[in-house]
């Protein structure tokens, strides 16, 4: 078996254009899953128990079943009860709630690790639920658990390969393809290796970057 | 569904678990191993250890799978499926181990390794019976929740002609295209296997509290 | 090492393949792995004095692991393609693979291939399937979309979900998914496009020329007697004439 | 005699089915300093929580400056009615509270943290506010310290930060809750003459303390916590001259066994 | 006279850049008990945690009880060389350290904590090991805890269990740092009456501490450090008596200030 780049090296524009959905859908999820994971923290430890209850069995279900499993009921059987979506916003709503699962059991453990004290300090001076969730609690979760968030988005982008099943022209089915109409299956998955990874590399950089500009304002004890 | 249908997903999800078991349990020693290498102050262990761990979470398990089943043979080594399918998880698994152990013996308080220090105890003894149970507690959920990843991501290694649970719901929603009937059974399925592994996983975690720091 | 040496005296002919591709390979609903090939390599066995191993894969792995020499030879079938044909060696088609259309059961807007012009239709990426619908599409006098699925049982189920007006398969395999699920599902015919047709394959490597040489002979003489036909008739409801020889496709 | 600043009457609370405050009546005069003793676990963190409505008591009424907080009698031996969350907001802005655990906001510089209020509370303008800010930084001696965060400032430089940010609301009545627990003898040394100067300025201090000679010297008022009651109440003469009541003489004897009086 | 159990000779201690000790000269008599006292940041922890070998000095040299800890003095005024793993562990044997935040292991009862070393290091039999454990628990006053974890248990009492876990290795010399810092008054008491026990029996102990009363009561001399030097050294009486240097004099001051006077 001979290895000639040549082959993946003559699909480079339609592997860069699958390259750039990879890193679109992905970090367009990663927000949106981000935001919703929040949201279903806060409500889980601030709503009534009922709303507890419902989201918990949300987070335990999403995170119990595989994402292709997920999307392929999502997209597949979506029409069946009148849901019909194109593949890319089947792609990003599926990530979304996908990753709000996780997220919000992140964001979950890091209300947990806010000292009740400092939301107090907050009430003794008057500041209202909205402005504490804003002043208090978002900046102060953001340093305790930015490196767990960061992991979390790197799991993410990796499960963007998933998203071929549904017909999202991504890096994995774009590079598949190509390998197999090529057939350059070893060049193919090299290729793949080298773009995903150098992501992961990029991403944990700038989480490092970031963690090191929080570190400043670490807990003072 | 027939019975015999149900038997056989049944069948597959037992796969799934076995295999999944055997690779977290392997990908656990290697990921302490690469995690004593990656603490150690010998730039010849810590550097291969950060390589490894940069590596085997940079690229997608899918890759390294198919990397390990098609590419040994071609250099001489065969590899049955099996044993390709635990070997691409459980070198995945322990990269994903060894940073979460990592940060477990990183955050054992420096004052409790000071106290074994003053007591006499030798490097090893600390490590067995004031570092590792301590850094076990703190990790433990953590190991969890790669169990669960590891259990979700098994469906890959139908690429190296494993059958197991997806795979063969793909099957039987391929020979009776009812695709929504086996995906909904295996979620169904993969939901149950993940709900014991948390309890088993909160279980321990309860029994451990007793113990857990002030 | 000559391959044909190798098994036989191992007794074993090992044979990769990917179990969805019903009704070639697929798995019943006792969970046995049925199908053509199986009946078919069954015979092979029998006269080549030997054991079948099958090794089922997602068609993925199925070429890398040919490839790699994880087994001997692929059952899957492919069609036979220009490109595929300089790769690797086919041996004597096994069944028709001509194109033709699967559309939604009832959907009275598609009486002929042509009737999907101007629409949406699947099938699996990368496949010799896709290209040909591609190319029949431009014949048509307004273009068709397509839209490249991981593999065909995803695109059924997308056309099942009405996101696409039709599947483009090889006669055979969509006709028995129609069989399946009547309810669901329709062909449309007549098939379009340049015939083709269904063969084994083996790789180029010279040590292995002996074993497909032998397994060729095999499968001819299972044409020549009839039991071809006999098996086709009982997977695919009807028997296919099938040259001898593949002959060399256009695409 | 004027409306007393905190006036606490029959205040019962429970955690669970244990009750920690069994039926508390005191009254804070307006402009003293009163000083909250008391063995560990006797209820003193709570009462005061109580008084900053941190937590709601079981049962009981507590008054800010003649106002209810939180729960109004209304008369006639009917229950208490709960206040509205704007009632109780509009009282509590009279109170400060000065944590033991300081409770600054990590990531908001010391300034941050006295203005944070000012500006999203009282939409004040950053600019006024950093002006406040800076007044009650030079007022506990960190003039210097404004754009330092927490982690960076050492405990005693803390423990005034969380005093200025209560100061820069100008609230009537002050709370402590163990200003000095952690602090070295030097630094608790710092902590205890801003106190002994707000006190003078007239403010309403009510401070849980186990500095003792601190009480005696500092409180107009003494009142001591044991097991959720209130067992003595009263100036510091009276409190600490004998004969002394026998639980509290048990409880200072700890205190002079540890030879603060060898030095002497 | 005898060998002294602690010799500290021109001790010095950076983190990198900056000096934290400067040249320190001490001995601490056997049997006796010495008490280090300064203000925050002057040194103290860092000198005991030297003379614990947890931190290794730039320069000098420490002896224990006349063999040198970590590094010897070749003579001949080369510089000093490095002793190898086990002489350190050989001589740290006789040292026994009680840490400020107490670092009891969390995973491990009471009795556990103190019986670990006696059965991984010493290799002794677990029964026997647990009978020295409950003795020495007994001593502290915790007979009935030892099932207990850390978590279960009070400050104080978490304390006297770190005590215990020094003292079940019976050391010639025990190591205290500030004991006491984060107790209540009550706790205090308990903590200091053990260690006034101890140095009635002849243990040698080094205390670093802010309770000025217990070091001039207990304290059989006193070492005075700032700024990383010692700047008194002599018997309470001598050190306390007037007229006083100084700088003691100022760092007294706001101890004095609180109050603790008045009252008695
Ligand atoms: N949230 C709570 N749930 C249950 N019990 C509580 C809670 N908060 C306090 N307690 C109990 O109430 C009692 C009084 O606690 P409180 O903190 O008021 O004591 P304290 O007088 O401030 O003691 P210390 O001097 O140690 O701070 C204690 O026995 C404590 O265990
Ligand atoms: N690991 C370190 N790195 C840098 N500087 C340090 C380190 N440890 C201590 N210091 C500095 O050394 C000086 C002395 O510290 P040390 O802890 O010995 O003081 P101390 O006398 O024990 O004070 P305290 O009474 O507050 O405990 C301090 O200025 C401190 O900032
Ligand atoms: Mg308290
Ligand atoms: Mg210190």
């Amino acid at each position: 078996m001979s290895i000639d780049f040549s082959i993946v090296w003559q699909q480079l524009p339609q592997i860069l254009s699958a390259f750039w959905n990879t890193i679109w859908i992905w970090i367009v999820a990663t927000i949106l899953a981000v935001l919703l994971g929040f949201v279903v923290a806060a409500l889980r430890r601030y709503g009534p128990l009922w709303l507890n209850l419902l989201l918990r069995l949300y987070v335990e279900v999403i995170r119990g079943t595989p994402f292709l499993i997920q999307l392929f009921l999502l997209y597949f059987g979506g029409p069946f009860i009148g849901l019909s979506l194109e593949p890319i916003p089947a792609g990003l709503i599926g990530m979304t709630i996908y990753g709000s699962a996780y997220f919000s059991e992140i964001f979950r453990a890091g209300f947990a690790a806010i000292p009740p004290g400092h939301v107090e300090a907050a009430e003794c001076v008057g500041l209202s639920r909205g402005q504490i969730v804003r002043r208090i609690l978002v900046p102060e979760m953001a340093m305790l658990v930015l490196p767990q968030l960061v992991n979390m988005a790197i799991i993410l982008m990796k499960e963007t390969a998933i998203l071929s099943i549904i017909t999202v022209p991504e890096l994995t089915l774009v590079v598949g393809a190509i390998g197999s109409q090529q057939y350059a299956f070893v060049e193919a998955m090299t290729m793949l290796a080298l773009f995903y990874w150098a992501l992961v590399e990029i991403s944990g950089w700038l989480g490092r970057l970031a963690e090191k500009k929080l570190s400043k304002f670490r807990f003072a004890v | 569904m027939s019975t015999r249908l149900f038997e056989l997903m049944l069948w597959a999800a037992g796969k799934t678990v076995l295999l999944s078991a055997i690779s977290i349990a392997i990908g656990l020693a290697i990921g302490l191993l690469v995690c004593a290498a990656k603490l150690s102050p010998r730039k010849l262990l810590s550097i291969p250890a950060t390589i490894y761990v940069s590596l085997f979470r940079g690229v997608p398990l899918l890759v390294q799978l198919l990397l390990i089943y098609n590419l040994l043979p071609v250099l001489g080594i065969m590899v049955p499926s099996d044993v390709a399918a635990i070997a691409g998880l459980s070198l995945c698994t322990a990269a994903y181990q060894a940073e979460n152990l990592r940060g477990g013996f990183n955050s054992v308080p420096r004052g409790l390794i000071e106290a074994a220090d003053m007591v006499g105890m030798s490097p090893w003894q600390q490590l067995r019976r004031i570092r590792a149970p301590i850094a076990f507690r703190l990790t433990l959920p953590a190991l969890v929740n790669e169990m669960i990843l590891i259990l979700k991501a098994s469906s890959l290694i139908s690429v190296v002609g494993v059958i197991e649970l997806t795979r063969m719901a793909q099957n039987l929603s391929a020979s009776t295209f009812r695709p929504l009937l086996f995906y909904s059974v295996a979620g169904a399925i993969y939901l149950v296997i993940c709900w014991l592994v948390a309890g088993g996983g909160s279980l321990a975690e309860r029994l451990m509290r007793t113990g857990s720091s002030r | 090492q000559d391959a044909l040496e190798r098994v036989k005296s191992a007794g074993i002919l090992s044979v990769g393949t990917e179990t969805a591709f019903a009704p070639f390979d697929f798995i019943d609903e006792t969970g046995a792995h049925v199908g053509l090939n199986v009946d078919v390599f069954e015979e092979v066995g029998k006269e080549m004095g030997v054991e079948i191993k099958w090794v089922t894969l997602p068609w993925d792995g199925v070429l890398p692991g040919l490839e790699a020499g994880q087994f001997d030879m692929v059952a899957g079938p492919a069609t036979i393609t220009k490109a595929r044909v300089e790769r690797y060696r086919f041996l004597t088609p096994v069944a028709e693979a001509t194109v033709a259309l699967l559309k939604k059961a009832g959907d009275d807007t598609i009486q002929k291939p042509e009737d999907i012009a101007g629409k949406l239709a699947g099938a699996g990426k990368a496949t010799a399937q896709l290209a040909q619908l591609q190319a029949y599409g431009e014949t048509l006098p307004e273009p068709i979309e397509t839209r490249e699925y991981v593999g065909f049982n995803e695109a059924y189920a997308d056309l099942a979900a009405g996101r696409i007006v039709a599947v483009a398969n090889s006669l055979p395999n969509i006709a028995f998914v129609a069989e399946q699920q009547p309810s669901v599902f329709e062909v449309v015919l007549p098939p379009f496009g340049q015939k083709s047709y269904f063969g084994f394959i083996g790789s180029k490597r010279p040590e292995d020329q002996s074993l497909l040489d032998a397994v060729n002979a095999a499968l001819l003489k299972i044409k020549a007697d009839g039991r071809m036909g006999e098996m086709q008739k009982k997977w695919f409801g009807q028997s296919f004439d099938t040259p001898d020889e593949a002959p060399t496709p256009k695409v | 005699m004027t409306r007393p600043a905190v006036r606490i009457r029959d205040v019962h609370k429970s955690f669970g089915s244990t009750e920690v405050l069994k039926g508390i009546d005191l009254s804070v005069p307006k402009g003293s300093t009163t000083c909250l003793l008391g063995p560990s676990g006797s209820g003193k963190s709570t009462l005061l929580r109580c008084i900053a409505f941190l937590e709601e008591t079981t049962s009981g009424l507590i008054e800010i400056d003649g106002d209810p907080l939180g729960f109004a009698d209304p008369g006639g031996g009917r229950s208490r009615t709960r206040l509205s969350a704007g009632d109780i907001r509009r009282v509590r802005a009279k109170i400060g509270m000065v944590f033991q655990q300081f409770n600054l906001w990590p990531h908001m510089t010391a300034l941050g943290n006295v203005t944070e209020a000012l500006v999203t509370v009282q939409g004040m303008k950053r600019q006024a506010a950093n002006e406040i800010g800076n007044q009650q930084l030079a007022r506990v001696g960190l003039s210097d310290r404004g754009h330092h965060y927490p982690s960076e400032l050492s405990g005693g430089q803390q423990q005034r930060v969380a005093i200025a940010r209560a100061l820069a609301l100008s609230p009537d009545i002050l709370l402590f809750d163990e200003p000095t627990a952690s602090l070295d003898p030097e630094l608790t040394g710092e902590v205890l003459n801003v106190m002994r100067e707000l006190a003078e300025t007239g403010m309403t201090l009510v401070i849980v303390t186990h500095e003792i000679g601190f009480a005696a010297s500092v409180g107009q008022k003494i009142a001591f916590l044991d097991h959720g009651k209130l067992l003595l109440d009263g100036p510091p003469a009276e409190i600490f001259g004998t004969p002394r009541h026998p639980r509290l003489e048990q409880f200072l004897e700890t205190y002079l066994d540890r030879g603060a009086a060898t030095l002497v």
